[in-house]
């Protein structure tokens, strides 16, 4: 079956705390022109904060004059939304996603955590010193609901 | 946004409310630890009613006040996540560590308990 | 005085009809973290709400895939908001300006109406077959409160 | 966007609620023809106390509806409209066109004054 594209949005953000927030509401109002439930709304915002919040604050150290830019893809049967900046990368993807590891002595580590209880599938391309694309994504069909979380 | 702050014999009760993430989350951390030192309270109660969204910048605040109280021997409730917010602590591990209940009043009652084991 | 930027977004739509909420959602949100009047939210909103309809309609002829660029910009002291389309252009900007004035009988000519009733500056750059650029700005301030509107 | 129909007499009523932006124009628009030439009837009462937002494209509909209903001789009232949609409704120039009112009581009463006078 081939994915047919039924709306897409880019939205390109300064690296400020504040427009986290906005990450969230733009794309919960984007992803909301799709027929999905509560629960699936919630669970899309907390993946796309901790991804817009990781950019901020590792990606750029949370410097504020840098951008990051969102792209969200409304396809029949599933969502996808990219997250990228062009920040310091991570050296070890597989190692950044494991639980509770953070380079953030004061984070928790859970922010991949997160992302991947909540959405079907995070895919993570980064490369130090160049900046990092995490692309979420999540199926949305009626069935959904009968799905048990966590 | 929004923050109320309340100390009672010798705890705080901070009642949280809507978007706890990265900007609030350092907000929150400032005020509760400021009311903290100046209140010299032990134990810490935290309204998680109002909160409509929670990421894990705003669990990381919960978390570390945690640590801090516990360095201290005091206890420390949170109280009235909604379910979305309930789900957030539940995958994130920390509910076995704080108490969680419901309400006030339950929150006062698992103080009231610590203080008279103390006495 | 010089301008401060203290925020700046930029949206890419599609030029679907869906999309007018969805820019107006985002620009009022982001709009909103100046310390604005609901008043001045609600005004923003429609002339937002006109300029990326008219892209839609005029500009790209209620074609559905072509793409809108909006670009907000907040300042200490006002809100700008580009909205611009690659569409037909507008061949007289002053006429098309005209109360009641609409290429399409089917509607009003109310849009620029709105625009300029609602904000404190309304300019429009255009070319015939290139494309339209609306640039919406309003001053925020405490006072603006006790200015009479329409 | 939400739409309630109604008929009574030969007034038709319509509860218009959400945004009455370009989408909820076109389809507002072709509902309400279709009950007019369904219902037949001859007047017009839209109620837009639910609106909560209003643009050129939204007003459009009403106008165009307006001149529907004149052309055939019958009466149009809107009412209920909150001040942000009013302040819409003033700038446009339809008030002095369309009857404009506070409350359904108030509409029918315009209604019926208009059928006791025809007969
Ligand atoms: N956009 C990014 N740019 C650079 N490093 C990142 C980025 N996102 C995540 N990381 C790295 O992955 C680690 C784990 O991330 P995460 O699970 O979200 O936990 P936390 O944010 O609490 O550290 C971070 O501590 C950081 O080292
Ligand atoms: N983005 C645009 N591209 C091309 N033409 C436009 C654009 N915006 C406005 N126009 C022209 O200006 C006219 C007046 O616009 P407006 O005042 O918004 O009224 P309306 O949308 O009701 O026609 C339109 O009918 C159209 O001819």
């Amino acid at each position: 079956m081939e994915n047919i594209v039924n709306n897409r949005i880019k939205l390109e953000l300064l690296s400020k705390g504040e427009n986290v927030s906005l990450a969230r509401i733009t794309i919960a109002a984007f992803v909301s022109q799709l027929n999905l439930t509560l629960n699936d709304l919630e669970e899309i915002k907390v993946a796309v904060s901790e991804a817009v919040s990781n950019s901020i604050i590792h990606g750029y150290q949370n410097e504020t004059d840098k951008f990051i830019t969102i792209i969200g893809t409304l396809y029949t049967d599933k969502v996808e939304i990219e997250v990228a900046d062009n920040g310091i990368g991570i050296p070890n993807i597989k190692i950044a996603m494991e639980p509770t590891f953070s380079t953030d002595p004061e984070r928790m580590g859970l922010g991949f955590v997160f992302m991947q209880s909540f959405m079907d599938e995070v895919r993570v391309e980064s490369k130090v010193d160049y900046g990092t694309k995490v692309i979420l994504s999540k199926k949305i069909n009626s069935t959904k609901e009968n799905i048990a979380v966590s | 946004m929004c923050l109320i702050m309340n100390s009672k014999k010798n705890a705080l009760l901070i009642k949280v409310g809507g978007d706890f993430d990265l900007v609030s989350a350092s907000v929150f951390r400032e005020k509760i630890d400021k009311s903290l030192d100046e209140t010299m309270c032990k134990h810490l109660l935290i309204d998680l009613s109002r909160v409509k969204f929670i990421d894990s910048s705003g669990l990381g605040v919960i978390l570390g006040r945690y640590k801090k109280i516990k360095g201290n021997n005091g206890v420390m409730v949170i109280y009235g996540a909604n379910p979305a917010v309930e789900k957030i602590l539940g995958i994130s591990g920390i509910v076995p560590l704080i108490n969680v209940c419901r309400s006030e009043e339950e929150a006062w009652k698992i103080i009231d308990k610590t203080e008279v084991k103390e006495v």
